[in-house]
């Protein structure tokens, strides 16, 4: 007879984010390498905008193909909960991952992979204020993105000091130019916390630098990018936020082959983050993020 | 000489008595920027007769006519329909005071077909409100039919007016404009592009027209053709008016000679065999 | 862009009534397929053909189950029906590009007359899309008034409508940028049926338990219905269709968009018409507000983002002329489903996500080129 | 007359010697899709002479002539240049071949000056590569020049031609093709928005350009100035050619008649007092 | 969109040669001031002053400092490199709306050549230009053979460049979307100061050692010189300027864009030139892809992005016609300069971040309006 191992298991990941964007790009790079090691047929789908009506529709289109299970980003849960849940109504196993844990008991997943963002803002906050910082600007690739907002509000929370959002651009040059025109306009300011690595992070520390104010104005980022952790192992960056986007892919991929082969399924919920990066383990992380596993 | 008679779509309008003024201006200037295209001219256009507006090439009659018809508005001058003056805010104003134009350029758009340019901003409807719709099987008589008259036979009144001929399109202004002329009728320069067929329907037309009591303005270049049907002519000439004259006071020989450079078409007919 | 090239005109779309009889030596005999091709709408059919036969070969049977194809209708149609008003205006000679933020805007108005005022349902819908078309007839007027290309005025208001949007969340909520409980807030509604779920669900419920379509474990039918975004498509393309070729305001918008000057020389009235259409497409950005919100539940500032050019994209497609005076709402209507079926379509398939722009671009031309050469080839055009 | 003098702005050309057929066609048809434009025309243009192409309208004149100036590529048929079989890829073919053309939609960028519309396709250059460029205060004095010979004084060469008036653009479009013929030159109905005085210069200089040895092909509806210049006669009907006469084989009468509905206009002319 | 409004024409902008003694009595006296203004590309500054204006009340004294001026111009530069290139081709009556994922594109191309093939800088940088132009007549070849909408025809490589981009970058690095090693790679060529870094360091150097300028704490100056990217875009814009207004070229570029059939007919080689322009818009994306990989020593998937739209959103604001036809190389270097500042400006002031767009916008509009009634208002149009 077939053995369990051998039976093809097809799971279907939709991600909200695009697919030039190299923090989800990890996560998909987890989700592949999951699926080459536990020999399952893995399809991911991505909305072209952050569009949770198009992401919606995705999802009725891979409910229609009955996978063997669905993974799936939730960045708005009322958008997203009912195309959700009619996948789990037609029997389709469903792990939310890169969401918050009461995001996932929401839409009734049967596991919830990833960080809370409000939670992994404040964690940001809180070690810029212990760096000494009292000013602070967010700046927000994205306005409008509901993770990112929170992001930034929690990073208020934690922070204490006054902290202003500086709504930015995909492109580096503008970018730059942003930071360097706020870093100009108010002298006050002594940290910046960046929502995008490569963005936000790496254009920071060069507008810092071009400015002369390298150790004067301290700068942190969500998620990494090689360039922004060779900053942290230089110092002219102080630490990333890292919610490890390669586990977000990975697991929810593993367990997902495991329930559908023997049934298996852990006990609760995963929180893949949030964790600092400094300056001590930079260096080690930077190979592997070049390879886009951190 | 049946088929030749007047449509007149609109309910029957009330025209006044032969001889009346229907349009009345004086020293009307036209300036656009630094350029005076109109620099004071003068005229009256009665009921029932046909004013021939002749003059060189730039010397201000499509301006005029403009002015006229609503497209433009005067830069000062006064200006009366009948007896009240006018402001025309646009064409529109123009044709709901009865006055329909030709225009040199023909006002058609090349990617609708020849009906829907003929019925263009004067569409018939019926049905009921939110039901309204426009006849277009009756559109599509009426262009067949008073293209016809003027004496082209359109292949299919739902051809593109972008691919008709330069004189076919110049017909369907001119049906159009005779098919919804009220009170006045405008026609720049409406036989240049026309056959000879063409033209003299175009002037028994307009002859028709002025026998049903409406007044015409009629550009031309071609005496001949003034001559023919006029019986007032002004010219114009660098934006001002040359003269006015009534048919009798003046003759084709005295009008070719005033158009500038009447003399030199003369000395030329004589040099190439007297033909021009 | 050659106006030239084109020897339709929109009434090919129309029955002929001319009778055959005096048939004109000029004309050479032409078949009733050809007669039929010459029409502009049916000239998008053939990149759809295109497209599903692509399909047809490489995605999964259950793109085309009923339920398969719901999915690959209902975000076609919520952009369709942008795209049926963008193409309207497109038509009438002029751009809108803020009805992307429009969606965002007026889902925004929506919440705060639904959820935060607690209006009935009728009363916050007709508040949305009054608030829209006011917003429509601004554009419109500072078109007309300040006679700069409506391209630069309505994408200033993209950036406004977008903003506002941001702030009034934020306002609105207390700091977020997405706002809850239009599910609560509309359930007990009589009229919401019109706006959110499915039509003709108990149709399909009966089939279901008939075993005439697939229903799912606990007994409900797989597929519940045709979502209403379609049901509201198909009814403005009609419409639209209907204005187009049978109404006096069809006449005058073809006119305003191919010759603004010769249109309004010949007693057009190109302003109000044009202003008309700003408010109908804001208007209809604002419907597609309303029946998106209804369906998830909730709104967010991003909300509509890129849809103003996808809307001229399937426009495009469809066959509207960007310079104005020339398309079809029936081109828009077929330009949306190329559109949503390529984008959906994709994702049935097993091709490796990075490749999905690849494709959709590569479809996007070849279903374009098609239509095209169809065309031409069966009108004889060259 | 020397100011009447042409211009040679190319290399002076050897002109075939009078008499030699510098154009062919035979037989040619063109369709639009299911509209058969040209349904099989034949003619012949011999060096120094000027041929008239008459005909009502919609005849197929101007599908014809687009289709020797390389605008359009003849369905059948065949088309020889200076006796060799000719195949015009676009119009600039014809324009290197030497075939100036005045269209009747004058081929004119309204929101382009008239300077550049003058040269446009034809731009004089001067200076070494990277630095090559047109030479605009030649190419201003050219145009006011050419302009003022064929009697139109422009305000300013600088003006867009979209605001000329209709006169105005269409003598551009002569002058423009004058001063470029080569070998043949052929105006479609250039004298159709033209004054009196405008009108005479354009005859004159077809007479001239005749006298240098140019083939000149002539569309009018105007028979007498079809008569003033022309060397021989050609009158299209619905797509076919309907007959070629030289001069001296018919007369004024006879061309006026042909031309569908002469008859017509003369029974007009009567009624009308004789005048048109 | 109305041709009739404008009676300018684009040789306004030329000194003229006219003698003035014998004046036309048509002609009213105008004064030497409005005969500055009838240049169109002077119009664009009406909007600039507004602009300055705004944010000399409104933001902090630093953005007028030499060191904020060079942080506004910096972007404006590389956005406006290809606002140039883009007006050129929408002045010659065609879109390119691929130059945006152009620019990944070519930096992906670039980072081969360079990083990973390891050849000298100046073969990338040759290689990379010859890619882009090579795509640039493909899409001009497609647009003129298929006779499709430019606007269709580019969108697709939209979508198929940027999904190369991030396909080939996956492939080269091994999984990654982002490239690192340009700085390296190019450090010690020759050429590197042509695309990278600050023009004139020695000369701002000099000038801060003596304290002209300011300098930094540790002596360095604060501005370090001019950004290469606006050494360029003044190339870019003096030269558009040459060939639009001097050269035959330009004159075949008005005349395509004003009336192709018309143009084709005068003997413009109608098709050569549209070409010819797609490939200078690809090879102007590729120019900015290198100085902005330059400078930032890294590419990934994402460069470029909706830079396609805001070149159009540049040259529109610079005054040219979506129809074509009409329009200026320096109308559109001001519309980018407009567009930069507004967007990097209000950085400068106070307001409320959320507040950004709905400012962006209605600067946009402001500056577009005051433009227009200037010019009309000098000219007497109406
Ligand atoms: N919009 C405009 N802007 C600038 N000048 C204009 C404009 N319209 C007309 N003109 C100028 O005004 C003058 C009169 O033009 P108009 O068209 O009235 O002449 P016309 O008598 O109709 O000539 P034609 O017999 O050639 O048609 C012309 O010299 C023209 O250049
Ligand atoms: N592109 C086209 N598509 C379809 N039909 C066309 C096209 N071009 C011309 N025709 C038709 O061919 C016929 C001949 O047109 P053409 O312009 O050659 O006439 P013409 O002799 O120049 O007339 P006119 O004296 O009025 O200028 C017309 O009936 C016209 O409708
Ligand atoms: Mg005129
Ligand atoms: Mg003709």
């Amino acid at each position: 007879g077939a053995r369990a191992e051998d039976k093809p298991v097809t799971i279907i990941f939709v991600d909200h984010g695009q697919a030039a964007d190299p923090f989800h790009n990890v996560i998909k790079k987890g989700a592949n390498d999951a699926a080459k090691q536990m020999h399952v047929d893995l399809t991911i789908r991505q909305p072209d905008t952050f569009d949770m009506t198009q992401m919606a529709n995705l999802i009725t289109a891979a409910t229609n193909q009955h996978p063997a299970g669905l993974v799936t980003t939730v960045p708005d849960a009322d958008a997203l909960g009912g195309a959700i849940r009619r996948a789990e109504a037609s029997g389709i196993p469903v792990i939310t991952t890169n969401s918050s844990p009461a995001t996932g008991h929401k839409v009734g997943a049967l596991i919830n992979v990833g960080q809370d963002e409000e939670t992994a803002g404040r964690a940001a906050g809180k070690a810029m204020a212990e760096a000494g910082g009292k000013h602070a600007i967010c700046v927000n690739q994205e306005v409008g993105n509901v993770a990112l907002e929170q992001r930034c509000s929690g990073f208020a929370e934690g922070f204490g000091g006054s902290s202003k959002t500086l709504p930015v651009e995909m492109d580096p040059g503008v970018t730059k130019s942003k930071i360097t025109a706020a870093l100009r306009a108010d002298p006050s300011i002594d940290s910046i916390i960046a929502l995008n690595a490569t963005v936000g992070g790496e254009t920071a520390v060069q507008a810092v630098k071009d400015l002369g104010l390298t150790g004067k104005v301290h700068v942190a980022s969500f998620d990494l990018s090689p360039g922004f952790l060779k900053d942290i192992a230089d110092g002219s960056a102080a630490f990333a936020v890292d919610q490890q986007p390669y586990l977000q892919g990975y697991l929810p991929v593993v367990f997902l082959a495991l329930k559908a082969r023997y049934g298996l399924k852990p006990g609760g919920d995963i929180a893949s983050g949030p964790s600092l990066i400094t300056r001590a383990d930079a260096a080690k992380v930077e190979k592997l993020s070049a390879e886009a596993i951190r | 000489m049946d088929g030749m008679m007047m449509h007149h779509h609109q309910s029957p309008t009330e025209l006044p008595p032969r001889g009346t003024p229907l349009i009345e201006i004086n020293d009307v200037r036209k300036e656009f920027g630094h350029v005076i295209a109109l620099a004071g001219v003068s005229l009256t256009l009665n009921a029932g007769e046909v004013l021939c507006l002749l003059g060189d090439n730039g010397a201000g009659k499509s301006t005029l006519i403009k002015t006229l018809s609503g497209v433009h508005r005067p830069t000062s001058g006064r200006f009366l329909v009948e007896g009240r003056p006018a402001q025309f805010s646009g064409p529109r104003d123009a044709l709901e005071a009865g006055i329909a134009t030709v225009f040199q350029d023909l006002a058609m758009i090349p990617l609708m077909s020849v009906t829907r340019n003929f019925f263009m901003g004067r569409e018939p409807v019926r049905g009921v409100f939110p039901f309204r719709r426009v006849d277009f099987a009756h559109c599509r008589d009426v262009t067949h039919a008073e293209m016809r008259k003027i004496g082209i036979d359109v292949r299919d009144p739902d051809q593109a007016v972008g691919t008709l001929s330069g004189g076919e399109r110049q017909c369907v202004a001119i049906a159009r404009a005779v098919y919804f002329g009220a009170k006045v009728l405008i026609l720049d320069e409406p036989t240049s592009a026309l056959g000879v067929a063409q033209t003299s329907m175009v002037l028994k037309y307009i002859d028709h027209v002025r026998a049903a009591g409406l007044g015409v303005i009629f550009i031309t270049h071609n005496v001949r053709h003034a001559f023919a049907v006029g019986d007032a002519f002004t010219v114009l000439n660098r934006g001002r008016t040359l003269g006015a004259w009534r048919k009798h006071e003046t003759s084709m020989d005295e009008l070719q000679t005033l158009m500038a450079g009447g003399k030199e078409l003369q000395s030329l007919s004589a040099e190439l065999g007297g033909t021009v | 862009m050659t106006p030239g090239t084109i020897d339709r005109t929109i009434d090919a779309a129309m029955p002929a009534t001319a009778p055959a009889a005096d048939r004109d030596e000029r004309l050479r005999q032409t078949g009733a397929f050809t007669q039929l091709m010459r029409r502009p709408e049916l000239g998008a059919i053939g990149g759809l053909i295109v497209v599903v036969a692509f399909f047809a070969v490489t995605a999964s049977a259950s793109m085309f189950s009923l339920d398969g194809l719901m999915s690959v209708l209902n975000p076609a149609a919520q952009l369709g029906i942008m795209a049926i008003a963008a193409s309207l205006l497109m038509i009438g000679g002029e751009f809108d590009l803020s009805i992307g933020s429009m969606v965002a805007f007026a889902g925004l108005v929506f919440g705060v007359l639904l959820v935060s005022w607690h209006l009935p349902l009728p009363v916050a819908i007709a508040g949305t899309l009054v608030a829209a078309g006011l917003i429509g007839a601004l554009n419109g007027q500072l078109v007309i008034r300040t006679r700069l290309p409506s391209f630069i005025v309505t994408l200033a208001f993209l950036f406004i409508l977008r903003g506002l949007s941001l702030v009034g969340l934020k306002i609105v909520t207390g700091g977020s940028t997405q706002m809850r409980g239009f599910t609560d807030a509309s359930a007990d509604s009589l009229i919401r049926p019109l706006f959110s779920g499915s039509a003709f669900s108990g149709l399909f419920g009966w089939l279901a338990h008939h075993g005439i379509v697939a229903s799912l474990p606990d007994g409900s039918p797989a597929t519940q219905g045709i979502p209403i975004a379609v049901v509201w498509f198909v009814v403005f393309t009609a419409l639209a269709t209907w204005v187009l070729l049978r109404t006096r305001l069809g006449n005058w918008i073809f006119a305003s968009g191919g010759d603004s000057n010769a249109a309004r020389n010949s007693g057009v009235p190109v302003d109000r018409v044009k202003t008309g259409l700003f408010v109908f497409s804001s208007v209809a950005a604002a419907l597609v507000a309303i029946l998106t919100v209804l369906d998830a539940g909730s709104t967010d500032a991003m909300r509509g983002q890129q849809k103003e050019f996808q809307a001229v994209i399937a426009a495009v497609i469809g066959g509207c002329l960007l310079t104005g005076g020339y398309g079809s709402a029936v081109g828009a209507f077929f330009g949306s489903v190329i559109f949503g079926t390529v984008s959906i379509g994709l994702t049935y398939t097993q091709f490796d996500s990075d490749w999905f722009q690849v494709f959709l671009g590569a479809m996007l031309l070849i279903a374009v080129i098609f239509n095209n050469q169809l065309r031409r080839k069966v009108t004889g055009e060259r």
